[in-house]
């Protein structure tokens, strides 16, 4: 029983910040919210040389073999900064599936080269925007000789016209559920492969449209085995659920410091905000709720690591508390600062709009209130 | 207690909903209710605010000699609610006819109220108003624009901010300190400025919702000539205190019921997994609270509305309004955002072309013009409970 | 439209409020809560001489023929002293139904008694005290040759053993929901009539079990259309919720009169405590909370009197909106009191306890709100 | 970040269970946990503590030449958990062993502890601590009761509230004023006094639960001897910061997670309309946010425990676990009653005879040990934040 971050953490996490900071801060973010995509690319190449794209991939892949603890350490500090770039599709998504579903082929092509930062990963899985998952996967894929054609247009693709693969779910067998999901890799620069960008709520993070017009794929492109893919594509959702709750706490952490800081320095009515009870206990709840969340974002991270029986709990967990109650965290933070806090020059809006955005993105917190009584009532 | 209206009443609104039939917008009556773009949108709000003074409906709380209905606050009440109801695009003016004309009325000269009010009414020159600055925030009393008597006429310098319709105005109505040597609610005067001259400009301020409605307006050896100062000079405060009276009259509970009888149709047309929403006992309990809420949010005003109807004054009670609507309109915001699917996460790209993201951003913004939350309870805490008064804030904000 | 009291109606709260204080206020209450059961009797004698007992009995009954606005304002100024008695189950739920449901015969034999004060009523529904109405509702009725007969034992039944006649909810017909419901007015001094008291939340509003063993009942006792009441008792449920919730209403404009009194008065750390705005803004609250639950009460009590057709939607408003935040606002002010708010003598509990008890009785918020949706979806 | 045991602490709880499984009541065993009435309570309560005494369980924490077994903070945790897994019966010296014998260790004289310290382990000698006063609430340092010094003794005169296990207490931890001339943190000073004298009486307090676990203590010319002075006359303050920080490392997440748990179960097993309650969405919704909070507190706990470990003194973190299971314990006990039937209205004669009802009416009086969670807010807002003090109350409330 440890519950605190090895020194190791927490020095990587002092040199991302330093590094997030030297190259402009939130103002990344900001920039990638105006429309500019170099800046992801140029991330990339930095994330790559101080090795976060290499965390999760396995040692015999050039990596560095670590879990979900260490990245949601590094996460948070990126999340302070709304850093954009698909470092969660990539690192918390697609390289522990590769790894786990991958042929020796499959990772060899992909993992160390995710390593290197040569290869950005996201993942396509929504067909229709307004459905729950796995109800949502309904791509039409048909057998071929020598492999698959996918038809159809996913939506809600992370990033998806700025990654250089993508994990799609497509759907092989009968049924709404799990089974009869299968995954493949897809190289978007194929030519039958077409993204738009959609003008998205969170815009350091926007949402494309992916269209597959007939695109035919070899056995090399299917992941995993055929129908069987829903489990795992079930965990790669829970650990980017953890990895990007990992940096909206990081996002909360600022909000409070944000607000405290204004409490502190602005003045009204001749004396500092901060005093007033109401602008203090506001701020003291944020920071409760920010560290409880952190405390159920800890305690996943670590349960998906070591394969505890209540790890899937333990992700809806999370999702359950934090993803109103962080959201709040944001509102209250603009709220704090008056009239400034609602300009887009104070940083609040930014993360308001990417906690909402993820609210119901891969499972809303309706969906885990019922799967974590579920997995509680099985326990009993 | 009566909540019928009797036939007087229906009658005005009958009228009302047969004008709004044939005058609103067409597009607007056809569903497509987003304002135009960029400089058309100034141009299809004046035409609107001059359709309304054409048919009689821009000021119907004015009283008849100045153009206006001389509308009883019963009647004030249901044009609220048709307007509402017909969801009627925003008046231009709405600074000048609720706020300015009103107040010139009350505490003007005879020179002003000829000069400017007639002028109001017809939209022919908007007004906004000049109050918050950077550093005074709803601590209204501690401002430091500065107005200086120089021959007949006041030269003004400082900034303003959150001056919403200031982009469109052709006159601010500017609360300014002409005496610093006081107490903070001493040495402020109220003055008619044109906003059309050198000494005059703005910037509009870059929301959350990455729309501009507000404005940054600095004042830089602006003049306004001695015969348009509002009251007395170092007395403005009194009249601050006069036009907040009849902020109060206003309340966006209609708006926000409109909004939330779509999210209920929402609710039971849209199906998830295959069943409709309204099935789910979560999003149930959510929309008989906001509904239940905004029930007693409607009947509460309706108190009030009678309430001051008896009094003749309105109370600090109408904190109460602004504080429910508020909260609510930022709740059902939030509910209709959160009922949607993963789809939650596109903008103008997604559901209705981004109008709930809107909406909801929009939210966190509203109180600019109200006053926070915390400043509505102070009011209700110590001025109509009479809880004990924080020093402090003895006074000093807005009512 | 004047949504406000007439002189009249002021007049009588006037009254009400100087008689009840002249009496001991809410002392009369803390009597019943030790277990004085003469206090009801007493008071009833004098909310007789006050005419309050005839205020819903028509005139040719020798009552006023008020509804229940009129009543609701009255109930408030008792609710605000947690007046005992059984006033609201005699004025709002048995002499409406009387009246619409009774014979002449009936009338002739319970109203102008209610109007003196000579009879009190009742009603016993419950037969399930776990289930919701009107499933609770399963008491055998055989049918005799002169009438029925009555086998089982009621629960939850308000001042069961306390009142003159009941109005007792059996199922003659089929099924569980509002068909093939038949009400009886039963005497509780019927041999075959037993009462117990059982210890209650609300100990100033006590419930009873009471039992039938083979009670007969001639016909005379049969209120309204065998089998077809159901709808008759969804109106006196729904008058009771609203006269119920018009004098939580009045206790919570008195708890926050308390807390107003206790935050001016009270000291800590050299200053009074209501100026701190934790205690400030949570009063302001509480006092924002009892005005929108007052505002919903008189808006359903003047919608049952004028059968305006959203009047059971206003009665669902009632108990969606107050239930738990009435309760809510006693608790506030049991913690801006500090310990002192904890004990016996402060009457926040009082107020709190009777809020609890009427949660789920008559229908739980939770039923209230299926029920408004049902109603505003079908007004659509 | 590592949220297993190791083998020693797996044993550590091992032996706590086999232990609990012997020794525990046997009524409790059975699921009969309803403490005995009247004066049979204070008997079963004083068996209970000596038989964990006996055991080598009554003051884990302690040195081991106190009589403790040394336990390691994650050994206190563990056995704060087994205890609450086992619902076992309060510990009637509680005071003594988690506050009065830590802070003599720390702070006492060798003769106090020679003479107080064995009897409390063993609870020959029950505690209690005279804190609050009527006037002073949570602001204990403005508190009244006075000690004098007259020849060899303190001379004792005035009135605590709140002071719980009174009625059981043979000692009490009395924090008195010897000094009045000076700032209200001066002066004071902490004395150990026998509550078994003339000078001493008290009278329960009846709670709004109809229970009595809290009493009003009179000092009317009670008396301390000289020896019996905690620390330096005069310096009480500083006793008092030293106890308070003993104060935290309790919590009572743990058995609220039990209660959670019975709830759960209690939704899964009854049904309504034929339909079990866990199928309404609005109860799941409830229960699932419950659960979450419950963990995010327990993890919050081992945070605080680990990070104590590390640095070997409590921080003001400690208040976020006091606000968190306060509320928690509200909300929790709130939903068992509203998830009930209508027979919620029922109390000794409803479910669980009347225990579901007791719990609830107790969360209402659980801070008055802890103090409010307006207090712990200021405190995290100004503790942990940095937020500027309010002047007024600056250092006067318990940490």
């Amino acid at each position: 029983m440890d519950a605190t971050l090895t020194d190791e953490q927490e020095r990587i996490r002092k040199t991302a910040r330093e590094f997030i900071e030297s190259e402009g801060g939130i103002e990344l973010a900001r920039r990638r919210m105006e429309g500019d995509e170099r800046v992801v690319d140029e991330l990339w190449a930095d994330l790559a040389d101080l090795d976060y794209t290499a965390i999760t991939v396995p040692p015999e892949y050039d990596g560095f073999g670590e879990g979900m603890v260490y990245l949601t350490a590094l996460l948070e500090v990126t999340g302070r900064y709304a850093l954009p770039g698909p470092l969660p599709e990539t690192a918390a998504f697609a390289v522990p599936l590769l790894d786990e579903l991958g042929t020796d082929d499959q990772r060899e092509r992909h993992l160390p080269a995710v390593a290197r930062g040569d290869q950005r990963f996201s993942f396509a899985l929504y067909d229709d925007r307004n459905e729950s998952l796995p109800e949502a996967v309904t791509l039409d894929v048909d057998e071929t000789d020598d492999g698959h054609r996918l038809s159809g247009t996913k939506t809600l693709v992370p990033y998806g016209g700025e990654v250089d693969h993508l994990v799609v779910a497509g759907r092989t067998g009968d049924g709404s559920g799990d089974d009869g999901i299968s995954l493949f890799v897809v190289g978007t620069d194929e030519e039958a492969v077409e993204t738009r960008r959609l003008d998205s709520l969170d815009r350091t993070r926007p949402m494309y449209e992916v269209t597959f017009s007939d695109l035919s794929v070899g056995d090399a492109a299917l992941l995993g085995d055929r129908h069987e893919a829903g489990d795992a594509l079930s965990s790669a959702a829970d650990r980017y659920t953890v990895a990007r709750s990992a940096m909206l706490v990081g996002a909360a952490d600022r909000a409070v410091e944000l607000s405290t800081e204004h409490g502190t320095k602005r003045e009204q009515y001749g004396q500092p905000v901060g005093k007033f009870q109401a602008v203090k206990h506001r701020i003291a709840d944020m920071w409760i709720e920010m560290q409880s969340a952190r405390s159920l974002v800890y305690y996943a991270a670590w349960a998906l690591d070591a394969g505890e029986p209540d790890a899937t709990r333990s992700v809806s967990a999370v999702k359950t508390y934090a993803a109103d109650r962080l959201h709040r965290v944001f509102g209250d933070d603009m709220w704090n600062h008056g009239g400034m806090g609602f300009t887009w020059d104070h940083d609040g809006h930014i993360y308001l709009k990417q906690a909402k955005a993820w609210r119901n993105f891969l499972g809303s917190p309706e969906d885990h209130q019922d799967r974590l009584l579920e997995e509680r009532l099985a326990e009993r | 207690m009566n909540f019928d209206y009797d036939d007087e009443h229906e009658a005005f609104r009958q009228d009302l909903r047969e004008w709004l039939a044939e005058n609103l917008p067409s597009d607007w009556q056809d569903g497509d209710r987003q304002l135009p773009e960029g400089s058309e949108r100034e141009r299809f709000l004046r035409d609107w605010q001059r359709t309304l003074y054409d048919g009689g409906w821009a000021g119907v709380h004015w009283p008849e000699e100045y153009g206006g209905r001389g509308a009883s606050l019963v009647e004030q009440t249901i044009y609220r609610e048709e307007m509402a109801r017909a969801r009627a695009p925003p008046q231009i003016n709405v600074v000048g006819i609720n706020f300015v004309g009103p107040t010139l009325v009350a505490a003007g000269t005879e020179a002003q109220k000829e000069r400017f009010v007639p002028n109001i009414l017809s939209g022919e020159e908007i007004w906004c108003q000049g109050y918050s600055e950077p550093d005074a925030g709803s601590d209204i009393a501690s401002l430091t624009t500065s107005a200086e008597k120089q021959g007949d006429e006041w030269v003004i310098n400082g900034q303003k901010i959150w001056t919403s319709y200031a982009q469109y105005a052709d006159w601010c109505f500017l609360v300014a300190r002409t005496d610093a040597s006081g107490e903070k609610h001493e040495g402020i005067t109220t003055l008619l400025v044109d906003v059309d001259q050198e000494g005059v400009s703005m910037d509009p301020i870059h929301q959350a919702s990455d729309e501009e409605g507000f404005n940054q307006v600095y004042f830089d050896d602006a003049v306004a000539s001695a015969e348009n100062v509002v009251g007395e000079v170092g007395h403005g405060w009194d009249v601050v205190m006069t036009l907040s009276a009849f902020e109060h009259s206003t309340t966006t509970i209609f708006s926000i019921e409109q909004d939330y009888l779509d999210l209920l149709e929402y609710c039971r047309d849209e199906t998830r997994g295959g069943e409709p929403l309204i099935e789910d006992a979560r999003v149930r309990r959510d929309l008989a609270d906001l509904d239940a809420r905004i029930q007693a949010a409607k009947v509460s005003h309706y108190r009030n509305v009678s309430k001051r109807s008896e009094s003749g004054t309105p109370g600090p009670e109408g904190s109460m309004d602004l504080v429910v609507a508020d909260e609510l309109r930022n709740d059902l915001t939030n509910v209709a955002m959160d009922v949607l699917g993963p789809e939650v996460a596109l903008w103008e790209d997604g559901p209705r072309d981004g109008q709930l993201a809107d909406d909801y951003l929009g939210s966190y913004g509203s109180w600019i013009a109200a006053g926070t939350g915390d400043v509505q309870r102070n009011i209700i805490g110590e001025r109509v409970l009479g809880l004990p008064k924080d020093d402090k804030s003895q006074e000093s904000h807005r009512a």
